[in-house]
């Protein structure tokens, strides 16, 4: 059998259940997989049920200003230079942040895995024009989109999903791309081929089913850098609207005051790292269970 | 393929990339609302002014005439004034080039400097407590924006230490110690979330090169630890991470701008924002130019030094 | 009768997995004369490679090695430094790995593969230390005129590298398989070995340079005098290069004995299974097919005769521990089999099928078992054992078995 | 502390209105000399003419002690001064419109008048001047004065550049002297005839804000781009080196003509080494550790830090600045051709309001967005107390109109009274919750002042989205109309007419009337007051005329305002003397100790 993977086993949103099977394995055996992982779920839990679980509105004046973080206050973790609760604001702050993160990269992938499967499928001229369109977007610089999609719209979540991920697209583009390549002359593609069955069929039911894992590894390793991405836009300026709790705003935002009041800054800061470190050790543990190599040596 | 051929193609190819990325931004700035006109008489101004001034600087042409006038004076080396000021763009891009190349090739040099020693060490003492401390060292870099970092600097360091100054460039020919001290701290900025990313690259890459066979071939010839490391081991291990560093050419050049607000320089990433921020269509046309230049010939010279460090590369491999 | 060159004990060694204790190689003992050629036969995954790695003291941290001796040339392998030890790899004992793409450093010079080993093993007066090293690999390249350089391009030749001094300057990928198995063999003679390790050196080659291959390995051991160890998979491979031979199967070794014996007159049902699967060993897969049944968990490997699930003969005795039974020594050399049917209280019949097993036969092999564990048990009385009966894993107390024992080489 | 700080410099920067109305040659009284300026002249003023003095508009010290700080500081040496901003492209004065470029140039030019540090007019290039009748001035100009390069500035020189800026088709600040009929030049005298008394012109012929009377050398012509970028002027300083984006090099002019009371020659520093940190936390952390003496400005959470500390001297200075929301009065497309020519953009202005309801153009919205807002929480919360509410629109440093209208509480003006705003929305039909919704535009600076409005909108009903947008957008994106709310605001206004003509007028494409209207607040009396006061050289006729405009801009809710921010400018240790009035940065009698 020459395919990576056996393709007779079931999918569930196009991964194969096996690749589930052999992550969840890796989780059961690996004491850092499981850290990433309680990581990442106790963060998403905490934005999806931020209304709920926030103790204040985070938009509303309502305390002193600049208030130290107390355990046993009103605002256990302080309170910003408006007045607003902190911990509110880090809790719908995950929401965005991890969301802006999410949002970034999935649009990054979408792009530029279909360019990437179909600039390997198809190659020649197609493979040409696609990887060249790939190389202008690398060379683009995407702080450029960022201010002229703020220009056209003004400040948004969807500026920033959009002008970061549009910085990833070519790294999805290639990887798929590459991925594409070799699994085109497998037995199985050309299978697939002389039986008839349709270039999107081919594409979507025999290539792409392969290429996912190392597109899932890489997803990981960049939704970390996006959530900074999306810090340093927000401190340019270009970022999520000001209002907008995001962490990498509050870090931004927290600077002017870090001697004064060093935790508006430094909480959302540990984490943005806890975060990070979670999701590169779920990630880890994503490559270990695809045995996807994070680095291609050729 | 022999280098010139394939210099010459990854040439051709460059310019070609440059070109479409000046074209796209040369009619993307003109179709986001932001009159450079208006800008430049201070915001407020009275609309037979704006006319005039509009007038004078040309933007009232068509706009593909704008292009091709653009285009034939690009083609003699002429990039142009700035509307705005009048300077020639060259003139100002070479100014912001020496602030800039000093932070990101500083901020690299710093990088690599952190990322080579702790990835190895992370690898060969994989699971000890060197491990666990340069990987907590990486995802700090990993997890913390560079403009973060240049604030923090300046307040523990720059605020503290007389020899290191808060703020601005002081270019090279002034001496490279004030060079070097004024640069230091963006550089680090820089340089030490890209070290966290080339860490863990370097780490996980070496680490499979210690399982690789040649490595047991090494040992089995009865050298020692470190000369089986670094002799056999580095130059394998370094490839995959040279050719993701420029890659990661684009998270240095984001960094770079921010550091440049957050230490006064001004540099090339400064100039583009201040130039978009502005609408001085040639100077951002002209700094976009030079930026995809920049990319296109990281691209180059990474390759190349991929096809260096890997002989098992043909010029133009590694597709 | 001389010292064999190198003499192994109860070589035991085992990696901590996940899932728990993993014995690669289990109480193995074996020894190679000077000059000789030692086979070791075995199917994938039963422990040759980590036997040879294991003597060479070449698996790091990730296994742990445990032996009562290990003589080479008079001194202790496992009682040397670290850099005593690598003074003796690829110098005194070199090795031959199995995939010569693999097993060459892509990225350096095949002239300097093999300068560095004459430089660290022979005497160019050329300098050794790190930093020269690194100047060498990383500024200066290696200098063609040195001792070591030229030395290396002698060696290509005498493997029969035509235009050496050009392929020298060339790297692994440039060469094509047999030619870079040629230059790891030319790399394993560079230290003036006197033994060379050869694990499957032609198992990933072509089967038209095979022979080639192994002809070179053998015609340049017997011209220097170098004894080899040839780990293989391959019992042709077996019948036509080696003098003895020792046949491994899940971690243990199963029958030792000269090759000409081994094939002529198998003594365990494992060795008569591959010798059934000649025709067809060519490919490592086909083995399974040939003898029904699978190799076992070599985690948290149980007690007793690793084979038996597998085997025709399988009986009651079959789930004790294994011993050594030595065979009528009318051979001229030792011819050892670890095989409870060899207990020759145990009444076997024409189809070598046990027929009936004594109660003494249990009871003799339960007090040999006894005094094997004490010895293991206790440093003191294993030590005392091993010098005064050479060594022997046999080296029990028990009368019935004490022939083993005596006309050992 | 800021409270102290607060009240002296609303109290102290005020014209005298006595001497101005006389000097201005108002009531009827043709031919008064106007006896101004530093050397010898203006018996009452007493050292006013000092260009910086001791604490400028800062509390502690009370105002006006020049004196001392001056004679005896006079030790040289060079100050780093640190610039809040990105970039500073050009400085010919008949371009920049720029707070932070007045700035600069104010160092390195005299206009014909200036703002002493009680923000007072007086005599700058001009030692003295008379109105021999509503429409004529007559400047007698010192002796003595040259340009960096060595040329004399006389009436000639004055001439040229005024002319010069009447000739401009893209200065911004044409308009400022097209009331100018003809100027004769005799030497030292300059006369200036307008086409009609015009009560703002004298503002405008101030250096620095006053913009149109800052005297540009003749060079300027042969070429603007290398004038714009290195100016020669006439002022104590002359640029000899800049670094764009990064520093601008000034340097003491050796043969600067004006001195101190003692006769010490001015300016006692060698230079300013100008540092463009565009970052506040970088500006405070170099301030702090004395990498700059300087700071043109801190932001409040900063200046707060160093009002803590004591080697640090905060100074506050309105700089004639006001900020505010401007409503949408109108539908856009209801004027097609008005909208048209204010917009400037040469496109039909949006459909997107036909049909549909604004909110806005109720006044009784307007009024209670106005008073819905609470001012002196937005001056503590958004700008850490350096600022003032602001109730109605003119601002500290036009003195003579913010005393006449009742100083820090104006009579009628916006005062927060949330219960009224609910009440004055129920009365608009407006009931549901939210009452309704709106956006507003506005610039990144503004985003702490409406994070605190947003927030109080909200608490009587009315959600406010804010829409940040970087300038090159945002001033597009103004005339475009396409939401409720502008913010809004001008700076260094000394006058009035800065910041109403152009702003609330009704629109006149001749007289450029109501040119920058955000809120289309198209009224033709408001109009008219406006012109009679502008055709009112006399302060307090004009202060007469105001109240009625004030009562009509209070009345119509024309335009929201909030605050006069108060610039912190950071002085560090041994720094003293730097004229910070008009939110200006004088370095004309700044020393160094030690």
């Amino acid at each position: 059998m020459s395919s990576r993977f056996d393709t007779d086993g079931g999918r569930v949103f196009g991964i194969r259940t096996d690749l589930i099977e052999q992550f969840v394995d890796t989780v059961n055996r690996d004491l850092k997989a499981k850290i990433g992982v309680v990581i990442v779920t106790l963060f998403v839990i905490a934005a999806i049920l931020a209304p709920e679980l926030a103790p204040y509105d985070p938009m509303a004046q309502d305390f002193a200003p600049l208030q130290a973080p107390a355990l046993s206050s009103e605002t256990p973790l302080g309170t910003d230079s408006f007045g607003r609760d902190l911990l509110s604001r880090l809790m719908y702050g995950a929401r965005i942040s991890l969301g802006v993160g999410l949002g970034a990269v999935l649009f990054g992938a979408i792009t530029g895995v279909l360019l990437g499967l179909v600039a390997g499928f198809y190659g020649g001229w197609v493979d040409d024009l696609l990887m060249r369109s790939v190389d202008v977007m690398w060379a683009f610089p995407w702080l450029l989109i960022a201010i002229m999609l703020v220009a056209i719209f003004g400040q948004g979540v969807w500026n920033v999903v959009v002008a970061v991920g549009f910085a990833y697209i070519d790294d999805f583009a290639r990887i798929t791309r590459g991925e594409v390549l070799s699994i085109r002359e497998e037995e199985y593609v050309l299978a697939a081929e002389s039986v008839g069955l349709g270039d999107l069929e081919i594409i979507f039911e025999e290539v792409f089913p392969n290429t996912v894992a190392p597109i899932i590894v890489q997803f990981t390793v960049l939704v970390a850098r996006a959530m900074l991405a999306e810090a340093t836009l927000s401190f340019l300026g270009l970022g999520v609207k000001p209002s907008t709790p995001t962490w990498g705003a509050l870090l931004g935002q927290g600077r002017d005051f870090i001697t004064t009041a060093w935790w508006i800054s430094i909480i959302p800061g540990l984490l943005i790292m806890i975060t990070v470190l979670g999701i590169n050790l779920f990630g880890d543990a994503l490559r270990d269970a695809f045995d996807v190599r994070e680095v291609d040596s050729e | 393929m022999g280098l010139k051929q394939y210099l010459l193609k990854r040439l051709v190819h460059s310019v070609f990339v440059m070109f479409f990325v000046v074209t796209v931004v040369f009619f993307a700035v003109r179709a986001v609302p932001g009159d450079p006109a208006r800008l430049m008489l201070g915001g407020d101004a009275d609309p037979a002014a704006l006319e005039a001034l509009r007038q004078e600087l040309g933007l009232n042409q068509p706009l593909y005439v704008q292009y091709f006038q653009w285009l034939r004076r690009l083609l003699t080396g002429n990039f142009g004034e700035s509307i705005r000021t009048g300077e020639p763009v060259l003139g100002s891009l070479a100014q912001v080039a020496g602030p800039t190349l000093s932070i990101a090739g500083l901020g690299m040099v710093i990088a690599l400097v952190i990322a080579i020693p702790t990835g190895i060490l992370s690898s060969v003492k994989r699971y000890e407590i060197e491990d666990y401390l340069s990987t907590t060292v990486a995802f700090f870099g990993i997890s913390m924006p560079a403009f973060w970092i240049g604030i923090v600097l300046i307040l523990v360091i720059g605020v503290n230490v007389d020899a290191v100054p808060t703020f601005g460039y002081t270019p090279i020919d002034e001496g490279v110690s004030p060079w070097f001290r004024s640069i230091i701290l963006p550089a680090f900025a820089v340089g030490f979330p890209y070290g966290g990313i080339l860490m863990r690259m370097m780490r996980s890459s070496m680490l499979e090169v210690l399982n690789e066979d040649y490595m047991r071939t090494a040992r089995a010839k009865g050298l020692n630890s470190n000369l089986v490391l670094f002799k056999h081991g580095l130059q394998n291990a370094l490839i995959p991470v040279v050719t993701l560093a420029g890659i990661f050419l684009a998270v240095v050049l984001g960094g770079v701008v921010a550091v440049e607000i957050v230490f006064g320089i001004r540099g090339l990433g400064r100039l583009l924002i201040g130039s978009i921020n502005r609408r001085d269509f040639p100077l951002i046309q002209g700094t976009v130019l030079i930026i995809s230049f920049v990319f296109v010939l990281a691209n180059i010279v990474v390759d190349l030094l991929y096809t260096m460090i890997n002989p098992r590369i043909k010029y133009g491999g590694g597709e | 009768m001389n010292e064999p060159l190198l003499d192994v004990r109860g070589l035991t060694t085992s990696f901590e997995t996940g899932q728990g204790r993993l014995t690669a190689v289990d109480d193995v003992s074996f020894s190679i004369e000077e000059g000789e050629v030692f086979g070791v036969v075995g199917e994938s995954g039963s422990g040759k490679s980590v036997t040879a790695l294991s003597v060479m003291r070449l698996l790091d941290d990730a296994g742990t090695v445990e032996a009562d001796e290990v003589w080479f040339d008079g001194t202790d392998l496992l009682s040397l430094s670290e850099a005593e030890m690598r003074s003796i790899r690829g110098g005194e004992i070199s090795m031959i790995f199995q995939d010569p793409m693999t097993s060459l450093n892509p990225v350096m010079t095949i002239g300097e593969q093999i300068a560095e080993v004459v430089r660290h093993h022979g005497d160019t007066g050329e300098r050794t230390g790190f930093w020269s090293e690194m100047r060498r690999k990383y500024v200066t390249g290696t200098s063609t005129e040195s001792r070591s350089w030229r030395r290396a391009i002698e060696l290509l030749e005498t493997v029969g590298i035509p235009e050496p001094e050009q392929r020298a300057t060339e790297y692994p990928h440039q060469l094509s398989g047999g030619m870079r198995q040629r230059v790891v063999i030319a790399q394993a003679l560079a230290g003036d070995p006197s033994l060379i390790i050869a694990d499957e050196p032609t198992t990933a080659l072509d089967v038209s340079i095979e022979a080639q291959i192994l002809n070179e390995i053998l015609e340049l051991s017997e011209e220097f005098g170098i004894s080899v160890m040839l780990i293989t998979h391959d019992l042709g491979v077996v019948r036509e290069t080696c003098d003895r031979v020792a046949v491994m199967y899940a971690s243990e070794f199963m029958e030792t004995g000269h090759v000409d014996d081994l094939f002529e007159d198998p003594h365990h049902p494992y060795t008569e299974g591959l010798l059934a699967s000649i025709p067809r060993i060519d490919d490592d897969r086909e083995w399974l097919s040939v003898i029904e049944g699978t190799v076992p968990d070599l985690i948290d490997k149980p007690s007793g005769c690793p084979f038996q699930d597998r085997c025709d003969y399988a009986f009651e005795l079959c789930d004790r521990p294994l011993v050594e039974y030595e065979l009528d020594s009318t051979k001229r050399v030792r011819h050892a089999v670890r095989c409870h049917r060899e207990n020759e209280r145990v009444r076997v019949d024409e189809s070598g099928h046990v027929t009936d097993v004594p109660d003494e036969a249990v009871a003799a092999l339960e007090r040999r078992i006894e005094a094997e564990n004490d010895a293991s048990n206790d440093p003191a009385v294993a030590d005392s054992g091993i010098r005064t009966d050479g060594g022997s894993p046999t080296g029990g107390s028990d009368e019935p078995e004490r022939r083993g024992d005596r006309d050992e080489y | 502390m800021i409270e102290d700080i607060e009240k002296a410099d609303l109290e102290g920067p005020k014209i005298d209105r006595r001497t101005t109305v006389k000097l201005l040659g108002a009531s009827g009284l043709a031919a008064t000399a106007g006896c101004l300026g530093g050397d010898g002249g203006g018996g009452d003023d007493g050292g006013s003419g000092d260009d910086g003095s001791g604490d400028g508009g800062s509390g502690d010290d009370g105002s006006g002690s020049s004196g001392d700080d001056g004679s005896s500081g006079s030790s040289g040496g060079r100050l780093s001064a640190g610039w809040m901003t990105d970039e500073i492209e050009f400085l010919d004065p008949h371009m920049v419109d720029l707070g932070i470029q007045i700035e600069v140039h104010s160092n390195l030019f005299n206009g014909l008048l200036k703002l002493d540090e009680d923000t007072q007019i007086v005599g700058d290039a001009a030692a003295d001047w008379s109105l021999p009748d509503e429409s004529t001035y007559v400047f007698e100009l010192h002796e003595g004065i040259t340009f960096h390069n060595g040329d004399t500035l006389d009436a000639e020189a004055v001439k040229w550049s005024l002319e010069r800026l009447m000739g401009m088709d893209t200065s911004p600040h044409t308009g400022k002297v097209s009331n100018v009929d003809s100027i004769e030049a005799d030497g030292l005298e300059l006369t200036i005839n307008l086409t009609e008394p015009y009560a703002p012109f004298v503002s405008f012929m101030l250096r620095g804000p006053g913009r149109a009377g800052t005297i540009v050398h003749e060079s300027a012509a042969d070429d603007p781009d290398e004038y714009a970028r290195m100016p020669i002027g006439s002022g104590p300083f002359e640029l000899t080196e800049r670094t764009a984006g990064q520093s601008l090099t000034l340097d003491a002019y050796d043969d600067y003509w004006e001195t101190d009371e003692d006769g010490n020659q001015l300016p006692y520093l060698d230079g300013v080494d100008i540092e463009l940190i565009p970052e506040p936390s970088t500006m405070w952390s170099a301030i702090q550790g004395g990498e700059i003496g300087y700071a043109n400005l801190l932001t409040g959470e900063f200046a707060q830090q160093a009002e803590a500390g004591n080697s640090i001297t905060i100074q506050t200075a309105s700089a004639g600045e006001w900020t505010g929301i401007a409503p949408l009065h109108t539908n856009p497309a209801d004027h097609v051709e008005t909208v048209r020519w204010i917009s400037g953009l040469g496109e039909d202005p949006t459909e997107m309001w036909n049909g549909e309801d604004i909110p806005t153009s109720d006044r009784r919205v307007r009024e209670a967005i106005a008073i819905g807002i609470d001012r002196e929480e937005i001056v503590e919360r958004a700008w850490f107390g350096y600022a003032e509410p602001a109730h109605t629109l003119y601002n500290p440093s036009i003195g003579w109109l913010y005393e006449a209208l009742g100083s820090g509480e104006p009579d009628p003006g916006f005062y927060y009274d949330p219960e009224r705003a609910e009440e004055l929305l129920d009365e608009a039909g407006y009931t549901g919750d939210p009452r309704f919704e709106a956006t507003i535009l506005a610039l990144p600076e503004d985003q702490r002042e409406l994070t605190v409005v947003q927030e109080q909108l909200s608490e009587i009903g009315i959600e406010i989205e804010l829409d940040i947008q970087q300038q090159s957008s945002y001033w597009d994106n103004t005339y475009r109309y396409e939401q409720l709310l502008t913010a809004y605001g001008g700076a260094a206004d000394v006058d009035p007419w800065m910041s109403d003509f152009k702003q609330f007028g009704y629109p006149n494409e001749e007289t450029t009337e109501g040119a920058w209207q955000r809120g289309l607040y198209f009224d033709e009396d408001y109009s008219a007051l406006l012109n009679e006061a502008n055709a009112t050289p006399d302060l307090e006729d004009r202060a007469e005329v105001y109240q009625d405009i004030n009562e009509k801009f209070i009345e119509d809710a024309a335009f929201i305002t909030t605050v006069f921010p108060l610039n912190p400018k950071a002085l560090g240790e041994g720094v003293s003397g730097v004229g910070t009035q008009g939110g200006l940065s004088n370095f004309h009698r700044t020393s160094l100790d030690g």
